[in-house]
C-alpha cells in the first residue's frame, strides 16, 4: 500500500465526522472516494494532507507516519492536493501558480535572490522547466502569462492539477475535479487522469459526485457514508451493493446515475 | 550667474518651494533662530523667536549691525534630533553666518556637527544638558546655566530645608534624566540619602505606582526634573495619593500651565529656574515691548533668546566682521557683557561662568519669587 | 510604609487602574468579537471620550458645577456622542472593508486611529490641556494607607457599567444576538437577526465605554492630550488578551489583573518603574504565544 | 465616462505602454540614478540633506514593503530593527571603539536574530496579532534604549566616528548623500530581486491564500519569517548609516511615529510596487518641506490621504498593472 489509513477517528465538537476509516490506496493505482454530500469524504482529504488532525488511528505513506505533519510536510512527502472550489492564487500568472509547486522541491533563499549566484540562477530556471513542462501535459501552456482569475473555470482546474503535478508527488488527491465542467472537458478530464498514472507513474484518488466518471477511470471505489467506509472494490461491485444503493437512496437530491 | 543657475536647478529638481529661500536682502546679515516652533515645545519656542525678533528689530532700528540690517530664518527644529539636522542643513544652505537658538538638548546635540563643520557661531540660549559639552567642536557657547548648576541650586535647596531624605523622578527624556543623575550624585556626596529613583514615560497619565514608592520609600521630598505638563499631573497626583512632604521642579516645569495642570495641588511647589523676564529687574522694557508687539507676556526661555541675538551681535560689531573665527575669538573673550539676564563670561567648555537660578514658589496660582 | 499597607496600596491603585482598563478593553473585546478586527482606534476613541467629556463639562460647569454631579452629565453625554462616532467611523470606515483582505482593513483601522490622534493635535496644538474639576483631594487614611473619595467613586461607576453591560448582553434582545453574531454570522442571518443594526449597537457602546473612561480619567488625572489613548489602548488590548480576546467577562477580569499585575510589578526589586511598561508588553507577548486564547478565549475550529 | 477622465486614462495607459517593457524600464531606472548623482552638484545643503533623508526613507520603506507589501503581515513596529542597527553600531563604535566596518556584520546580525526573536513565536498567530506585538516590541526596544546605560539611556548615543573608506573620511554632507544613493539603489536591486524569486513568489502565494500555499509544500511561517527578517536586515541597514550619518542617536528617534511614518509611505505609493514604494518615501519626506506651513497638520494630512486611499484606491497611488 502507497497510502494506508487505519482506525482513523475525527470528531469535532463532539460529531464524529470520520469513524475508525480503513482506508488505503495501492501505488500507480486510480482510486476514487464517493459518498452522499456530508459523508465525510472533503474530511478525509484534509485529514491525509494535514489540514485535519484526526484524534485517532494512523495514516501511513510508504511506510512514513503522516498523521500530526503540518500540510507542507506531507506535500514534501509526495502527497498533492487540489481544492473543491478551486483555490489558485487568482492574481498571480498561471505560470506563477505552477510554480508555486515547485517550491517544495528547492531551496534558494534571500541570499541567492539577492546575490543572484549560480545555483539560483540554475534553480529558477529548473522550475521554469518544470512548470512548463506542467502546463503543457495539463494543456495550459498557451496561457502561461495570463492572471489565473481570467481563465475559464474549466482551464482554472486545469492548472489548478498542473500545479500539484509540479510539487513532484507519488500519489495526487483530486477534490471533485469535473464539478462545473461541461461534458467535452470531462471527457478530456478523463483521459488527463489516466495520462497521470500512465505517463508519470503517480497514483491518483479523487472525490467525485460524477458517477460516470467515477466508473470510467477508477479500478477502486471506497465508499463513505456517515463517516464510515461501507464498501470498498472495483466498479461493478461498487455498483451493485446494496447498502451503497441503500445509502444513496436515503438522500434525496443526488445527482448520482448509478 | 551661478547663483542663478544652482537656484533653477534646485527648483527644478525639487519642485517650487522646497529651494525656499526667498532671497535675502542683498546686504542683509542673515542670523538664523533654531528653536521648536511645532511640536509639543512649540509655546516656548515660538516665545523665543519672537523675542530674538525684537531684539534683531532694536538692533535695526538703531543703524543695525556693522552698518546692515539683520535678517532672521527660522529654523524649526520641533525638538527631534532628525527634524532639526534638516533645519540646521537648511539654515546653513542659505548661508547663515551665526546661529540663536537651542532649546531641547536631544534635538541641538546633532546640530552641533553641522554647524561645527562650517565653524559657525552658534549660542544656545536654552538647551542646558551637560551632555552638550563634550559634543561641542568649540563653536557654541552655553549661555544659559547647566544642569550642573542646577542641581548644586537643587541640592543646596532641600539641604536648606532640612531634608534627608530625598525622592527624584525624571521622565526618561536626555534633559531630565541628566538633572536627575546629578542631582542623585550631588545630593549622595553631601551625605544625604536618595530614597528612590523614578522615570515615568511621557504619555502615561496613571503614576500611582510611583507615588506609593514615593510614600514607602519615606521621603521628606520629591524633585521633579522633567517638564510641566506631566509634572502638573505628578503634583497632582502626590498630593492626590496623600503625599505632604516638600515638592519642588526643576525649570522645564516653571510654566504657568503648570498651574492649570496641577490646581490647587501646586500650592507650595518650589521650582528651579533660570531668569524669567518677570524677576529680572532689567527686563521691565522688554516685558512692555514683547507685550506691545506680541500681545502676552513673554515665556521663561525668550529673555535668554533676546541676549543670545544681542551677545552674537555684539561679537560681530566688535569683530569688525562676519568671519566666523573672527566671531568665534570675540564670543571666547566675552566678559561681562550684560542685556537682561545678567552679565555673561565662559568656562574653557563654553558654558556659562556663572549659576544664573533663582527659585520660585508657587502661590494663589501663579509663581512669586522665593530666594536666589 | 510597613509592608502590609504597601501591599493594601498596590491593590487599591491596580484596582483604580485596572478598572480604566476593563472599560477599555470590553470595547476591543466586543467588537472583536462581532467583526473580528482589532480596532487600533479604540484607544483613540477613548481619547476623544476625554475631550468630549471635558468640552461638556466646561459648558455645564457654569449652571451645575464641576462636581460629581456636573462630571455625571458630562460622562453620559460624552458615551452618546462617542458612541455614535464610533457607529460613523464603522459606518464609513470598516463597513466597506469587511470583505477586503484582512491587511487592508487593518490598515483602514490605524488610518482611522491616525486621523483622530491627528485631528486632536492640530485642535490642541499638541498640548496638555487641563481638566478641571471640584472633586477636591480628600480621601481615607489608614495609617499610611490612603484611598482618594475619587478613586472610590470611579471604580464604582466602572463597576456598575460592568454589571450594566452584563445585564445587558444576558438579558436583552441585541445583548444576546451580540453574543450569537459573534460565534456564527451567516447563520445569524439565516435566522432574520438584523447584523448590521447588532454591529452598529456593539461599536455604540464599545466606544460608550471607552468614553466613559476617557471622561473619568481626565477627571481623575487631571489632564488630556492627544496622546493619551495610545499607551493605554495598548494595554487594554493586552488586558483582553489576557482575558481572552472575545469574552465579556474575560476582558473585565484582564483588566483587573493588568491592573494589578502592574501594580505589584514595581514593588519587585531591581524592576524600576522605568521598566513597567516593558514589562506590560512582554507579558502581552508572553500570553499571546503560550496561550493565545486568555483565561476565558474560547480557541477558534481551524476550518478549510 | 468624462473625457476628461478618458484622456487621462489615455495618458497613463501610454506612459505605461512607453515603459512597459523591462529594457525600458531599466533605461529610466538608469535615467534616474545619474539624474540622481548630478543633484549635489546643484543643490544647496539644505536641499541635499532633505534628499539624504528621503533616500534613507526609501531603504526603510522598501524594507518594510518586504514585510508589509510582499507577506501580507503588518508590522507596527519597524523602526525597532532601525534602532537596532542604529544601536548596534552606536554601541560597538562609540562604548567599544570597533571599526566602523567591522561593526556592521554584528549589528546585522543582532538584527536577524531580533527578527527571529520576535517574529519566530508569533508569526504562527492571526495577523491582528502580529501587528499588536510588533507595536509592543517596537515600545520595548525604544524603552530598553532609554533605559539602559550601554545606549546611552535618554541622551543617546553622540560622537559616532565618520567612518573612512580606503583612506577617506566620508563625512560631509554630499558624502553621505551618495552613501544613501548607493544604498537606494541597492536596495531597490535586491527588492527586485527578491520579488523575482523562489522566496518572493513564496511570500505573494502566502500572502494570498495561506492554506492553497501549504498544501504546495509551503512552510508558511518560515516564509514569514524570512520575510520579517529580510525586512528587518533592510531596516538595520538603515538605521547603521543613518548613525553615522547624524553622529548621534537617541530613543526618540525611534518610536512609533517613525514605524508609522514608514509605514505611509509604502502605503500612499502602493503597497508591494517597487516604484511606488520610492514615490510614497519621496512624498513623505519631501511633501513637509514643500509645504512648510502646514506644520502640525502634516501628519494629520497624511493619515487622512492614507484613511481614502484604503477606502478608495488599496493599491496606492501608483497605477496598477494590467493584464
Amino acid at each position: 500500500m502507497l497510502l494506508n489509513l487505519e482506525q482513523v477517528t475525527l470528531r469535532f465538537a463532539g460529531n464524529t465526522v470520520l469513524d475508525k476509516v480503513n482506508f488505503g490506496v495501492e501505488a500507480n493505482t486510480l482510486a476514487s472516494l464517493i459518498g452522499p454530500n456530508g459523508a465525510g469524504k472533503t474530511s478525509l482529504f484534509n485529514s491525509i494532507t494535514g489540514f485535519y488532525r484526526p484524534q485517532e488511528g494512523r495514516i501511513e505513506f510508504d511506510g512514513e507516519r503522516v498523521l500530526r505533519r503540518k500540510p507542507h510536510k506531507v506535500t514534501q512527502l509526495g502527497i498533492a492536493r487540489t481544492f473543491q472550489n478551486v483555490r489558485l492564487f487568482r492574481e498571480m500568472s498561471v505560470m506563477e501558480n505552477v510554480m508555486a509547486g515547485m517550491h517544495c522541491r528547492t531551496r534558494a533563499g534571500a541570499f541567492g535572490a539577492v546575490l543572484r549566484t549560480p545555483g539560483q540562477r540554475a534553480e529558477e530556471r529548473y522550475i521554469a522547466e518544470v512548470a512548463h513542462d506542467c502546463m503543457r501535459f495539463v494543456g495550459v501552456d498557451e496561457y502561461a502569462d495570463r492572471l489565473a482569475t481570467n481563465l475559464a473555470y474549466g482551464y482554472q482546474r486545469l492548472v489548478e492539477i498542473a500545479r500539484a503535478l509540479a510539487t513532484q508527488p507519488r500519489l495526487i488527491l483530486l477534490d471533485e475535479p469535473a464539478a462545473g465542467l461541461n461534458a467535452t472537458e470531462k471527457a478530456a478530464l478523463i483521459e488527463l487522469i489516466r495520462r497521470i498514472r500512465d505517463e508519470r507513474g503517480i497514483a491518483v484518488l479523487l472525490i467525485e459526485h460524477d458517477m460516470g466518471l467515477v466508473m470510467q477511470v477508477s479500478e477502486r471505489i471506497n465508499v463513505l457514508d456517515y463517516g464510515r467506509i461501507i464498501a470498498d472494490g472495483n466498479a461493478e461491485e461498487i455498483k451493485n451493493n446494496p447498502r451503497v444503493i441503500e445509502a444513496y437512496l436515503g438522500q434525496e437530491d443526488e445527482e448520482m446515475v448509478l | 550667474m551661478k547663483t542663478t543657475i544652482t537656484a533653477i536647478a534646485t527648483t527644478v529638481a525639487l519642485g517650487v518651494g522646497l529651494g525656499g529661500a526667498a532671497q535675502a536682502q542683498d546686504d542683509a546679515i542673515v542670523i538664523g533662530v533654531q528653536v521648536p516652533t511645532t511640536g509639543s515645545e512649540a509655546t516656548y519656542g515660538q516665545d523665543m523667536y519672537n523675542a530674538a525678533e525684537l531684539a534683531a528689530a532694536e538692533i535695526n532700528a538703531d543703524g543695525g549691525l556693522l552698518g546692515r540690517q539683520i535678517e532672521l530664518i527660522n529654523g524649526d527644529s520641533a525638538c527631534d534630533p532628525q527634524q532639526s539636522v534638516n533645519a540646521a542643513g537648511n539654515l546653513v544652505s542659505r548661508d547663515v553666518v551665526g546661529i540663536v537658538g537651542g532649546y531641547c538638548s536631544g534635538a541641538t546635540m546633532p546640530t552641533l556637527k553641522t554647524y561645527g563643520d562650517e565653524g559657525l557661531p552658534f549660542v544656545i540660549t536654552a538647551s542646558n544638558s551637560t551632555q552638550l559639552i563634550p559634543a561641542n567642536p568649540g563653536n557654541a557657547f552655553m549661555i544659559n546655566s547647566t544642569g550642573a548648576d542646577q542641581s548644586k541650586k537643587a541640592a543646596e535647596f532641600f539641604e536648606s530645608q532640612g531634608i534627608e531624605r530625598l525622592a527624584v523622578i525624571d521622565q526618561g527624556d536626555s534633559y531630565s534624566q541628566d538633572l536627575a543623575d546629578l542631582t542623585v550624585e550631588r545630593w549622595e556626596s553631601m551625605g544625604h540619602e536618595v530614597v528612590t529613583r523614578e522615570t515615568v514615560n511621557k504619555g502615561e497619565q496613571d503614576f500611582s505606582a510611583v507615588v506609593s514608592n514615593v510614600r514607602s520609600s519615606g521621603a521628606e521630598a520629591v524633585f521633579w526634573t522633567a517638564y510641566y505638563a506631566d509634572g502638573g499631573l505628578m503634583i497632582r497626583q502626590l498630593r492626590q495619593g496623600g503625599f505632604r512632604g516638600t515638592i519642588a521642579v526643576g525649570d522645564g516645569s516653571n510654566s504657568p500651565q503648570l498651574f492649570e495642570i496641577a490646581g490647587g495641588a501646586a500650592e507650595g511647589v518650589f521650582a528651579f529656574s533660570n531668569p524669567t523676564a518677570e524677576f529680572l529687574p532689567a527686563a521691565a522694557d522688554f516685558i512692555d515691548d514683547y507685550q506691545a508687539e506680541y500681545g502676552q507676556s513673554p515665556g521663561p526661555y525668550a529673555p535668554l533668546n533676546y541676549d543670545g541675538l544681542k551677545l552674537l551681535a555684539w561679537a560681530m560689531e566688535t569683530a569688525g566682521t562676519t568671519d566666523s573665527a573672527a566671531v568665534v575669538d570675540v564670543l571666547e573673550s566675552t566678559d561681562g557683557q550684560s542685556w537682561l539676564t545678567g552679565p555673561i563670561r565662559f568656562t574653557d567648555e563654553n558654558t556659562l561662568a556663572r549659576s544664573n537660578f533663582i527659585i520660585l514658589e508657587g502661590e494663589d496660582g501663579a509663581w512669586t519669587f522665593f530666594d536666589n | 510604609m510597613p509592608a502590609f499597607e504597601t501591599f493594601l496600596q498596590a491593590i487599591v491603585n491596580g484596582l483604580v487602574l485596572g478598572s480604566f482598563y476593563a472599560l477599555i478593553a470590553l470595547g476591543y473585546t466586543m467588537i472583536f468579537g462581532v467583526i473580528k478586527l482589532l480596532n487600533f482606534a479604540h484607544g483613540d476613541v477613548y481619547m476623544v471620550g476625554a475631550f468630549v467629556g471635558f468640552g461638556v463639562l466646561s459648558l455645564i460647569s457654569g449652571v451645575v458645577g464641576a462636581g460629581w454631579f456636573g462630571l455625571g452629565i458630562a460622562i453620559l453625554v460624552s458615551m452618546i456622542a462617542v458612541g455614535c462616532l464610533g457607529v460613523i467611523i464603522q459606518r464609513v470606515a470598516y463597513q466597506p472593508m469587511l470583505s477586503a483582505p484582512r491587511l487592508s482593513i487593518l490598515i483602514t483601522a490605524l488610518a482611522v486611529s491616525l486621523v483622530l490622534q491627528n485631528s486632536a493635535l492640530s485642535l490642541t496644538d499638541g498640548k496638555y490641556t487641563a481638566f478641571r474639576t471640584d472633586l477636591g483631594f480628600g480621601g481615607f487614611e489608614f495609617g499610611r494607607l490612603f484611598i482618594s473619595h475619587q478613586a472610590v467613586v470611579l471604580v464604582a461607576i466602572a463597576g456598575l457599567l460592568m454589571i450594566a453591560l452584563e445585564l445587558f448582553v444576558s438579558r436583552t434582545m441585541y445583548g444576546r444576538a451580540m453574543r450569537a453574531v459573534s460565534i456564527d454570522k451567516d447563520m445569524c442571518r439565516l435566522l432574520g437577526i438584523n447584523v448590521s443594526r447588532v454591529v452598529a449597537i456593539t461599536f455604540l457602546i464599545g466606544s460608550g465605554l471607552a468614553a466613559a473612561a476617557g471622561t473619568m480619567a481626565g477627571a481623575y488625572y487631571g489632564s488630556i492630550w492627544y496622546f493619551m489613548g495610545f499607551l493605554i489602548g495598548l494595554k487594554a488590548f493586552t488586558a483582553a488578551v489576557i482575558g481572552g480576546i472575545g469574552s465579556i467577562t474575560g476582558a473585565m477580569l484582564g483588566g483587573l489583573i493588568l491592573g494589578l499585575l502592574e501594580s505589584f510589578g514595581t514593588l519587585v526589586p531591581f524592576i524600576g518603574s522605568e521598566w513597567k511598561d516593558v514589562f506590560t508588553f512582554s507579558i502581552l507577548i508572553l500570553v499571546l504565544v503560550f496561550k493565545p486564547t486568555g483565561l476565558l478565549g474560547k480557541s477558534e475550529v481551524e476550518r478549510m | 465616462m468624462s473625457t476628461a477622465t478618458g484622456r487621462t486614462a489615455g495618458l497613463v495607459d501610454r506612459l505605461y505602454a512607453t515603459f512597459d517593457s523591462p529594457r525600458r524600464q531599466m533605461l529610466l531606472m538608469v535615467a534616474i540614478v545619474v539624474v540622481m548623482a548630478v543633484l549635489p552638484l546643484v543643490m544647496g545643503r539644505y536641499a541635499t540633506t532633505i534628499m539624504t533623508n528621503a533616500l534613507l526613507y526609501v531603504v526603510l520603506a522598501l524594507g518594510l514593503n518586504i514585510v508589509v507589501g510582499y507577506a501580507g503581515l503588518l508590522d507596527l513596529g519597524y523602526a525597532a530593527f532601525f534602532a537596532v542597527g542604529a544601536y548596534s553600531i552606536g554601541i560597538l563604535t562609540v562604548q567599544f571603539d570597533w571599526n566602523f566596518w567591522l561593526a556592521i556584520p554584528p549589528a546585522l546580525v543582532a538584527a536577524c536574530l531580533a527578527g527571529v526573536i520576535i517574529g519566530g513565536p508569533t508569526l504562527r498567530l492571526r495577523s491582528d496579532y502580529l501587528a499588536i506585538v510588533t507595536l509592543g516590541f517596537g515600545e520595548i526596544v525604544r524603552f530598553s534604549a532609554r533605559n539602559l546605560e550601554i545606549t546611552g539611556r535618554a541622551s543617546g548615543l553622540s560622537n559616532i566616528p565618520e567612518p573612512s573608506f580606503f583612506g577617506y573620511v566620508i563625512n560631509s554632507y554630499v558624502d553621505f548623500y551618495y552613501v544613501f544613493l548607493l544604498l537606494a539603489v541597492m536596495a531597490v536591486i535586491a527588492s527586485h530581486r527578491l520579488y523575482h524569486s523562489r522566496l518572493g513568489r513564496a511570500w505573494l502565494y502566502v500572502r494570498h491564500d495561506e492554506d492553497a500555499a501549504e498544501a504546495m509544500g509551503i512552510n508558511r511561517v518560515r516564509v514569514k519569517l524570512a520575510a520579517y527578517v529580510t525586512g528587518s536586515v533592510f531596516g538595520a541597514i538603515g538605521g547603521i548609516f543613518f548613525s553615522v550619518n547624524l553622529g548621534a542617536i537617541s530613543p526618540e528617534s525611534f518610536s512609533f511615529e517613525q514605524s508609522v511614518l514608514i509605514l505611509m509611505a509604502v502605503i500612499l505609493g502602493g503597497m508591494g510596487k517597487i516604484p511606488g514604494v520610492i514615490l510614497g518615501a519621496f512624498i513623505i519626506i519631501l511633501g513637509p518641506e514643500l509645504l512648510r506651513e502646514l506644520g502640525e497638520l502634516r501628519l494629520l494630512l497624511f493619515a487622512v490621504v492614507m484613511l481614502l486611499i484604503m477606502l478608495l484606491r488599496p493599491s496606492g497611488i501608483w497605477p496598477e498593472r494590467r493584464h
